[in-house]
């Protein structure tokens, strides 16, 4: 299955802006179902960007995260081609990781 | 406010006879009139939703016992299918007015 | 009501199950010792997630308070165009930038989303928020070890004409 | 107050366009002519939002207020449909049972041809949307129909209106008269006001564009259906064209007919048929 990760790193100059978006319900666990029953909070908990060896960016959300989060940052110190390993983990242990180039 | 003096009254109509205590009978003659306006309204392609609600609202009114309750949502699910079967017949011609030319 | 729950059915829904949830939630609220200021550091900041209100959640997290800062530019809608997708985001020309944050007051849970930000990381991000009505927004950014915020208000409903 | 006075200068002028042209038309009202009313209803659009490029009509309620736009198109950068995109792209290329794919049934493999549909197929006399098509392929190779309102018609309708971006709406009404009918049958469902609300599609959509109804600015009429389909933050997920005609007939309390009815399929032949030479849009992000 493709990954849960969609993510654009481009960079120019020594700054690499990064675009995410993640495929996630990121249930609040208030909401009911049709039939009315509560629907269980399942939410991403930590989100970790990672490169060259170093943790260069980590969101921490609750509940109140829309659902396909999407989050857009920028970073200094990487070039063209390195590696950005992306992962994330949820309130259910469920967890999905993937790495980019940056291009 | 012209056109929706006589539908009051239509409404106000419907309510006032059922001044004792309505029982099954009644229930069951308001149903069927309803369920026979209702099927004209879905037959003509232009049935509200309400109608229906209010239909489904009668028939639980019925099942608790409460014919009172039954009856009059009954009327009103009457007088709502009428209203749209009037709908649609006036606006056979009345979309016209509002055609971009 | 139509076949799918209507936009309007949902919105009642999330208000009706806040408030059921919340009394759950308090019932067994962990009195665990660890200090509820977990400084920033890798660990998920549990405590400051349960807070109902903004400032509580702030000292959960932070263990101090912000004072309003014009070099904290929040970029917010005037009306959200759903509330289950506000897109907002936050820069800053503060330096030594460690922590971004934001809050939505009247959000069942007030702290919606932290960063930790990393030295050589640019102090700006930008995502989406859910929020339950019209409320006031505000992010806080720690630099140097102090808390400057800025706040907006976004107003919050739902769309079309009722059903 | 200042959109206030405007929409009535507007619907004025409007009026008084309406008038001088009826005159000569009032004979040949019965006459079914397409191309008149094509022509009348981008004119009424163009002359109602003169400072509307035309092609921006597309772009729904983003084409009616700025701070809108803004937060559309911020959220264009990355687009909530992608996922629905990729699915469609990987759903259009995997094999039906048979061996077959989507590509057999369209011409060009269905690649950018999401401008000529709805079509008016002279064999059966009605008009078939693409969603109809899709499923009629489905069907004729074997494999179950999908929902017209669920997501794997979005992704598929997504990825192929994706391939047909930036190209103009080219509907073909041909001299048959009941493809003229099916034009009229739609012309007339749209302005015929239903639901206990009594509105039409025409009362939001042509009397009202860029007004508010709560949280959502009304989308004009013209090019409603060129960024079609769309993920709606409302519904928190993808929608086709018709799921979006069974909520808006609920919204305004009638009882929804069945997806693809004919009434349906004649509506969505008049709209596109009026947003000729406006460029597809699709999949789209809306409110």
């Amino acid at each position: 299955m493709a990954s849960s990760i969609r993510v654009r790193a481009t960079s120019n100059g020594d700054i690499t802006e990064v675009q995410a978006l993640i495929q996630h319900p990121m249930d609040t666990g208030l909401v009911k179902n049709p039939a009315g029953e509560l629907i269980p909070a399942h939410y991403i908990q930590q989100l970790k960007f990672e490169c060259n060896g170093k943790d260069v960016f980590v969101a921490d959300w609750g509940t109140a995260v829309s659902k396909d989060p999407y989050v857009k940052f920028s970073f200094k110190g990487a070039k063209k081609g390195d590696d950005l390993k992306i992962s994330w983990t949820d309130n259910k242990g469920g967890s999905d990781t993937t790495t980019a180039k940056i291009a | 406010m012209k056109r929706s003096l006589p539908l009051a009254m239509l409404l106000a109509l419907g309510l006032a006879p059922s001044a004792r205590a309505a029982n099954e009978a009644d229930y069951k003659a308001a149903y069927a009139a309803a369920e026979a306006a209702s099927k004209e309204a879905a037959a003509l392609r232009n049935q509200w939703t309400v109608t229906v609600s209010t239909m489904a609202a009668a028939k639980k009114a019925a099942d608790g016992g409460d014919f009172d309750r039954a009856t009059a949502a009954a009327q009103e699910a009457e007088a709502l299918a009428k209203a749209s079967i009037f709908q649609a017949a006036s606006e056979k011609e009345a979309w016209k007015a509002m055609e971009i030319r | 009501m139509t076949t799918t729950t209507g936009p309007v059915a949902t919105r009642r829904l999330i208000l009706q199950g806040a408030a059921s949830v919340a009394m759950l939630g308090l019932g067994n609220l962990p009195f665990a010792a660890t200090p509820a200021r977990a400084a920033a550091n890798d660990k998920y900041p549990e405590e400051a997630f349960k807070q109902k209100n903004e400032a509580d959640a702030i000292k959960a997290l932070y263990g101090k308070t912000a004072e309003p800062s014009d070099k904290v530019k929040l970029d917010a809608p005037e009306i959200a165009e759903n509330g289950g997708v506000v897109p907002v985001s936050v820069t800053t020309t503060l330096d030594k930038v460690t922590s971004i944050s934001f809050f939505v007051a009247e959000n069942p849970f007030a702290l919606a989303a932290s960063y930790k930000i990393a030295d050589g990381t640019i102090p700006g991000v930008a995502n989406r928020l859910k929020m339950a009505k019209t409320s006031n927004l505000v992010a806080i950014v720690e630099a140097d070890g102090k808390l400057y915020s800025a706040t907006k208000e976004v107003k919050v409903t739902v769309g079309g004409c009722g059903g | 107050m200042k959109t206030r006075s405007a929409l009535l200068l507007g619907s004025l002028s409007a009026a008084l366009v309406a008038f001088a042209l009826t005159s000569p038309r009032v004979i040949a009202a019965d006459k079914v002519d397409p191309v008149a009313d094509a022509k009348a209803f981008r004119n009424f659009f163009f002359q109602k939002f003169p400072d509307v490029k035309h092609e921006d009509f597309v772009n729904g309620p983003y084409s009616m207020n700025a701070d809108m736009k803004r937060q559309w198109q911020e959220k264009e950068e990355f687009p909530p449909y992608e996922f629905a995109l990729d699915a469609g792209k990987e759903m259009f290329a995997t094999p039906f049972k048979n061996g077959k794919t989507y590509a057999d049934c369209f011409p060009n493999g269905g690649i950018g041809i999401r401008q000529d549909y709805p079509q008016f197929d002279a064999k059966e006399g009605k008009v078939v949307t693409l969603e109809l098509a899709l499923n009629r392929c489905r069907e004729a190779n074997g494999e179950a129909p999908y929902s017209y309102v669920k997501d794997e018609m979005a992704s598929l309708t997504a990825y192929m209106a994706f391939t047909s971006r930036g190209k103009l709406m080219d509907i073909k009404i041909p001299d048959d008269p009941r493809a003229l009918a099916a034009f009229e049958n739609g012309k007339r469902y749209f302005y015929t006001r239903r639901g206990q609300m009594n509105f039409s599609c025409a009362s939001c959509h042509v009397q009202s564009p860029g007004e508010r109804i709560r949280a959502e600015i009304l989308a004009p009429a013209l090019g409603i259906l060129n960024a079609m389909p769309i993920y709606r933050s409302e519904w928190s997920g993808m929608g086709t064209i018709s799921r979006r005609f069974v909520t808006c007939n609920s919204q305004t309390r009638a009882v929804p007919l069945e997806p693809q009815s004919d009434e349906y399929r004649d509506v969505e032949y008049f709209l596109s048929y009026v947003a000729n030479g406006l460029p597809i849009a699709g999949p789209g992000a809306r409110p």
